[in-house]
């Protein structure tokens, strides 16, 4: 389908529009207040592995968070693990790997420098950091040499997940993924993960329902998708979670070892892993900034919501979170292009007209956010054992997709409601998807929505819906609504949640040499 | 559009063992080993939790284990429909499939011709029918037309074979009294149709009716295709030959003249058991079976 | 989706359509003015049936077969069997049976009567024949009652077929998918039957692939459909085949046994049975103008084209055919309304906007029969064991459907290339019209292809190529167009085929009493 | 629009023998006893003739014969697709099928509300949740929450039933502690994800805890659900009861009563033999297994 034909216009009002973004925008800046205002452990660990601290000792516990928690300990993280490391370092002349064997091992201990010191230890500390920069942006020239190289495909982009839990058997199903016309692959991660308060090292072979995200995994499959890449002259993407309770160091490794895509929404783990709300939206700022950085397009997870919440009723719980979801990326330095904001297929499909509805949001979303890519994500919520029906489903989920020129096509597998996908369920799937745009895929050209009719009045009663929502929300804060159930019928209050107490109240002297160097746009 | 990217060629690397040297292989859903299949049925009892238990039971009996009853649908008070997934615990040794082997060298029309040519010195005559009730010419005419199917083209653009095709629903008696008319060397008879086992019906019929009309000697080849039958049953069917779904042309032709022609090139003499065992022709104008 | 909304345009010539239509009446006229100088044995039988001779003999031979037999070889059969018949009875005073019966054990000879005993047995017949004739016009009434009752069901009909061979299968069977939400059950004939030169007599319980089509499996089905149409509340339509060698008896006993819709296409029998095609242009003239008198609707056979010829190439033959079926349908008498042409979605998946073109040559037939319900047929050819990409097709067929407002849809198989429908194959393909037609149905509004895009000039290219057929046609007659292999690449001379010792030229004398009835429209 | 007539109700009335006492059945396919099942499965075998006959033997082995594989594709160069229809030769003998009959009357909950307070006297308390990394809540919401499933109002709903949900991800040990601390009368565990057996282990670590956390006669009533579980296997996990697919919240709710609180009504006595059969607790508080 071509994205030169008219697009099919629903007639918004602008200034809905307008008024809807400047809501989110209200909405949004009282909690990246909040966030500029903590660290947590996770963000300071991720500044380590960008001075590019790696391994782990021999319990598998990774230095980072060794080293985090003695410093922590010895002189409290308000100030960040920065300035404490460093002075150690400068102070014993040992370097960051060794310094922390040493205070896994107790005989070093850590201080907040002052003066002279303090300046000294931000000096160097800034200078390690920045080589781990520069190597997240040689990674993106890098990507930008290969796409150049290799042209960019078409859209959609053909979104495969693999799931095996070994990654060395993810390795040759996401290669053949890729050759069956895979654009991206994502790595599902084991159930587990985001729960872990570290990163597991090295390659991994016994994730459940998924493959554990490491910086060895992320290296062995960006090798292999660039060997298939070559195979077939066509860049593979690869996908990964920036996402639990190690968000900013998983998203700082997916910088380091050119990953293409990243799992990254504002809310999802407050939402369905339990995870602080103060804890995930630090996490979230710092992960934004380096995937702004790295050229990594994020994917947000509105979908979500309509696993839990119906999707008729809540459909502007999602638009409120796409705008959301836009407002804290870019104020975190992302581009429009690297806004792979989620909807999906979710409406029952008992409902009357459940597709025009369909159609009425994904065009919705599209008419709001024009320049993003949006991410399209099949329905599995009212899948059931009967594969039948399920492989239909998904073929009119692909209709919509071709109708409204989606970004993402992430394929939808029959055995949703059965099992994790099987060989033949991908086959079948793409199968499904290239009937779908091959036969209808120009349909769009013929589809042309009246400016009175159905889809466009759905279209704006959503819209309304969500500024309603947003005006609440500003009224009441986000905080409170998270804590109310607003999104996915989940409620999530600011004091709770997993991983709270690694969540700290930055000092007046408080040093993140990335956050610096990210913000200012610098490389040394 | 991206559909012209997504090729329908893929080329998937077995993950685990996909080129594992072991002849015993089992279905793969995601994994080597693990077994997993599809299974979908309809049981003429209502839909209720024993009516579960029965589907669960017979998946069990098909070798599930364990079987997950994932969908049951009531189709009316007195039938329910049920899709099954679980893990089959048989296993199958490829060495014990039994399959027809290409038994004779895939020649280029021209060969076909040169060797028809130099060897009977006459054209070689097939007559061609769909017989009893059966009405789908489409099978035998993508076999004789010109046309031919998937690439190929058909019998009758083979300048030494002559094809006499008969059409559909021809009677058997018709059949041989124009396989008698016209000297056929072979007949080739399609059967489309196979409810209530027609096609078999109707094959037997009509190769008793050669056998009766004809002295063993000079009895024509007899073949019989269509997309249900059994390729290893000719003997039951008293046929020399049977192609089932998919086939060519070439093939055919080729077939054909490994058969009736003696061959100007050595062929392989693996010939599967079965075929033209029935046959008493003289080994100078047919190939025995070994 | 209603009828209602703004049909989608095609912009279509108004001249080239009027051309299209001149041009079919020219090329369909001499065949009429042929049809019209010859009788065939089942014409005649079919007048017999209608003066009320039923029953057959020990050996099952029905006795209209036995007496027109006897008076062929007695008298010939170029005046009819009327005049010989009526003649006989009056002479020895006998009814009709016993004059077959009679006939049959060589005890009564016939002749062609003269002068005073011609008109005395012309007009016997004739009176004989009408209360048959009332009888179709009665079953008419009865069927027109009880639509008014029920109401009409809303566009598309959705159109189901039995096919156990069994009758006392059949009715159950019908009776469910009744209750599944089918408003028309075919019952699918034996495959032997078209051959027979004779109608089977009584309830049958041994067809293969179908159930022969006898005077009392009508009766039974529709007394079996009529007591679930009142259980249901809904009046369900029974069809049948007027084709194969008895398609004029077939007509009649429809008519007399309310049935409700017959497949009857002018040149099926001759394509695809390989029945002679003077015999099938008489036979079919005939039978359409038993149907015109009792209020049955036509379905003609398109769709079997495209099963033997490819539905791309082949298109405009689907148009010329539909033209043609038209100036049949109407010169015999039909109205609009009855006019079920068909057409058929069985492009080959492959092909680049193969869905798109569907539309195409759907909403071209919509467009030229704007009044005719028109038959949509599912896809067959290129349905493979593959029953879940089946199942996919069958969607994208329906939508097709509801897409352009088909009034006849005769649902899809996944199960097509594999074996005649299970009862779980109906189940499944009813969820998927009722998804698609629930889900998407009203889609139709938001469908506006171009009016010179790709579906437009799809439509008019295959308008003029049908034009440019039907000229060559009209040049070279249509009967050599046939013996040419025009249509399904089937190539039938006019001299060859089944049943052409069945075709008599008719006398000066000729005289057959229900013809006069129907052509006068009178009932006495 | 059409849609609206085609109701998702049929009455199917079964052709042959639907209704027939006969208690052995058979899959039907479009007549009674032609046992016709649809299968599909991969083979780690490249697309070739001798894949497809493996194919049929691995259909043949399940039971079918003849097994017709209708389609086969190529995955790659590694593995092929099969999808086979054929009859199946295996009956079943409906009294063989063992089922969890539902052996407690369905009560309202006004009369589950009534029974508790007239018998215990106290609220009964229920203490629920997601355990291990399973963060499926949607099923146990469904069981717990107001808003219920399936038009019935779930837990919360009922006066004198106390509901705990502590939600998703809860550890074993967090469980125990809980249901100690709100003195659980019964404990509600839901597992969702099966990859790898995860809801079988998950269960079993969690009831063995219970069992070594509480004596005997004082460990709240052990209750798991999820859409994959065998309700027969209460036994082998060592909880009290399992619900699968498609449990609603009345069903829960009178079951629980029937368990924990003696009966103001007689109910039926066939329990199935392995429910509350690892519960040792008197049965004035619980009603034992038969
Ligand atoms: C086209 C078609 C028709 C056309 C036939 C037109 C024609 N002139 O052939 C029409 C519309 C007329 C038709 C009618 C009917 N059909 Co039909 N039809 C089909 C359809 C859609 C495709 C068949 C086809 O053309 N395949 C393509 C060819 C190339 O494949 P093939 O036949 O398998 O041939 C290949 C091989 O098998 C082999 N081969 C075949 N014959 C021979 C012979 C020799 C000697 C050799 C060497 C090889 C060989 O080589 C060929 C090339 O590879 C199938 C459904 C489907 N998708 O398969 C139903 C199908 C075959 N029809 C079916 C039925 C029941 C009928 C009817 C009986 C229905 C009815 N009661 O009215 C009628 C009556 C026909 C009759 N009297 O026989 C059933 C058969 C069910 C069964 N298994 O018994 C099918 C499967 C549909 C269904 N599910 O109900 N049909
Ligand atoms: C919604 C959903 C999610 C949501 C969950 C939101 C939430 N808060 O619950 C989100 C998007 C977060 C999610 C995430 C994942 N999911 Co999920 N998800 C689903 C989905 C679409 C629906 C499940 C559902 O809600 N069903 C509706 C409820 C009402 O049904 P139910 O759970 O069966 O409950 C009923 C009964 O079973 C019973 N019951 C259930 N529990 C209990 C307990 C008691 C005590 C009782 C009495 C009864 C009872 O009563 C309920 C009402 O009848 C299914 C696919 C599908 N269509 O089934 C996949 C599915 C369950 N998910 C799956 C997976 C793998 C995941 C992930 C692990 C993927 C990943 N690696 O990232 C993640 C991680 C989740 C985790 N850590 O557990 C797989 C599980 C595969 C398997 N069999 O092991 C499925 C089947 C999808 C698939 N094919 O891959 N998922
Ligand atoms: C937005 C988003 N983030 C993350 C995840 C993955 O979750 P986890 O953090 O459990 O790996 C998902 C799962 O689908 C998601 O949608
Ligand atoms: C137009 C038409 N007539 C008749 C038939 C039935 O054929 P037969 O005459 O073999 O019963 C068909 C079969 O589909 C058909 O399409």
């Amino acid at each position: 389908m071509s994205r030169s034909t008219t697009e099919p216009m629903l007639d918004l009002d602008p200034a809905t529009i307008r008024t809807a973004r400047s809501l989110a925008r209200k909405a949004g800046a009282p909690v990246v207040s909040m966030a500029k205002r903590h660290t947590t452990v996770s963000v300071e660990r991720a500044v380590l592995r960008l001075a590019g601290l790696e391994g782990a000792d021999v319990e598998g516990i990774p230095w980072v968070n060794r080293l985090v928690d003695v410093v922590r300990e010895d002189a409290g993280l308000e100030h960040g693990v920065s300035l404490p490391v460093w002075d150690a370092m400068l102070r014993t002349g040992d370097d960051l790997l060794t310094v922390a064997q040493k205070a896994a091992a107790g005989s070093v201990t850590f201080r907040v420098p002052e003066g002279k010191d303090a300046t000294k230890a931000a000096k160097a500390s800034r200078a390690q950091v920045a080589a781990g920069i520069r190597r997240i942006d040689t990674s993106r020239r890098q990507r930008d040499k290969l796409i150049a190289k290799y042209g960019q495909p078409p859209a959609p982009w053909i979104y495969l997940i693999v799931a095996t839990g070994d990654i060395y058997e993810d390795m040759p199903q996401a290669q053949a993924a890729a050759r069956e016309g895979a654009d991206v692959i994502a790595v599902i991660r084991s159930t587990g993960q985001s729960l872990l308060d570290y990163v597991p090292e090295g390659p991994t072979r016994e994730g459940y329902a998924g493959t554990y995200a490491t910086q060895a995994n992320f290296r062995l499959m960006r090798a292999a998708l660039d060997e298939t890449s070559k195979e077939l002259g066509r860049y593979v993407r690869l996908t990964n979670y920036a996402s639990g309770l190690c968000m900013p160091e998983i998203a700082s490794l997916a910088g380091l070892e050119r990953l293409d895509m990243m799992l990254n929404d504002s809310m999802y783990g407050i939402l369905f892993r339990d995870i602080n709300p103060v804890r995930t939206f630090v996490d979230q700022r710092f992960s934004r900034q380096i995937h702004a950085r790295a050229g990594i397009i994020i994917n947000t997870g509105e979908d979500n919501y309509l696993t839990t919440a119906d999707a008729v009723e809540a459909a502007h719980t999602v638009t409120v979170s796409q705008l959301l979801n836009e407002y804290f990326a870019k104020e975190a330095g992302l581009e429009n292009w690297q806004l792979g904001l989620g909807h999906a297929f979710e409406i029952n499909p008992d409902i009357p007209d459940s597709f025009r509805m369909e159609l009425a949001h994904a065009m919705l979303a599209r008419a709001l956010f024009p320049d993003a890519p949006l991410k399209w994500m099949p329905p599995t919520k009212h899948m059931t054992g009967d594969v039948f029906r399920g492989y239909l489903l998904d073929g009119f989920f692909n209709l919509a997709g071709a109708l409204t020129g989606q970004g993402i096509l992430l394929v939808g597998m029959m055995t949703e409601a059965v099992v994790t996908p099987w060989l033949s369920d991908r086959d079948l799937a793409l199968q499904n998807v290239r009937y779908v745009f091959n036969a209808a895929g120009n349909l769009r050209e013929d589809f042309r929505p009246a400016r009175d009719g159905y889809i466009a009045n759905r279209a704006r009663q959503v819209l309304g819906e969500a500024v309603d929502l947003l005006d609440r929300i500003v009224d009441d804060t986000l905080l409170n609504a998270i804590a109310d159930g607003t999104f996915g019928l989940m409620k999530r209050p600011a004091d709770a949640g997993r991983g709270l107490d690694g969540v700290v109240k930055k000092s007046s002297g408080y040093l993140n040499p990335a956050t610096d160097l990210l913000e200012e746009g610098a490389t040394r | 559009m991206s559909a012209a990217r997504v090729t329908s060629t893929p080329a998937v690397t077995g993950p685990r063992g996909g080129k594992a040297a072991s002849h015993i292989v089992r279905p793969y859903g995601d994994a080597t080993g693990d077994g997993m299949v599809q299974l979908s049925f309809t049981l003429p009892l209502p839909h209720d939790k024993r009516a579960e238990g029965a589907a669960q039971l017979f998946a069990s009996k098909m070798g599930m284990d364990p079987a997950m009853v994932v969908h049951a649908k009531a189709m009316g008070p007195d039938f329910t429909f049920f899709v099954v997934y679980g893990p089959v615990h048989h296993l199958v040794d490829t060495r014990d499939v039994v399959i027809v082997e290409r038994d004779y060298p895939l020649l280029p029309p021209k060969e076909v011709n040169s060797l028809i040519k130099k060897t009977l010195h006459r054209p070689l005559v097939v007559v061609g029918a769909c017989i009893g009730t059966d009405a789908h010419t489409v099978g035998i005419d993508a076999i004789l037309n010109i046309k031919g199917f998937a690439g190929e083209k058909g019998l009758e653009y083979y300048t030494e074979i002559t094809v006499v095709n008969l059409g559909a629903q021809v009677s058997v008696p018709d059949l041989v009294e124009q396989a008698r008319v016209h000297r056929a060397d072979a007949v080739l008879v399609s059967q489309v149709v196979t409810q209530r086992d027609a096609h078999l019906h109707n094959t037997r019929e009509m190769s008793a009716a050669f056998r009766e009309a004809f002295p063993a000697d000079r009895r024509p080849l007899l073949v019989v295709g269509g997309p249900r039958f059994d390729e290893l049953a000719t003997a039951q069917l008293g046929v020399d030959r049977i192609f089932g779904r998919g086939t060519t042309p070439g093939e055919v032709a080729s077939y054909l003249v490994s058969a009736l022609v003696p061959p100007a090139t050595p062929t392989s003499t693996t010939r599967s058991s079965t075929a033209r065992s029935t046959s008493s022709r003289p080994a100078t104008s047919r190939k025995k079976a070994s």
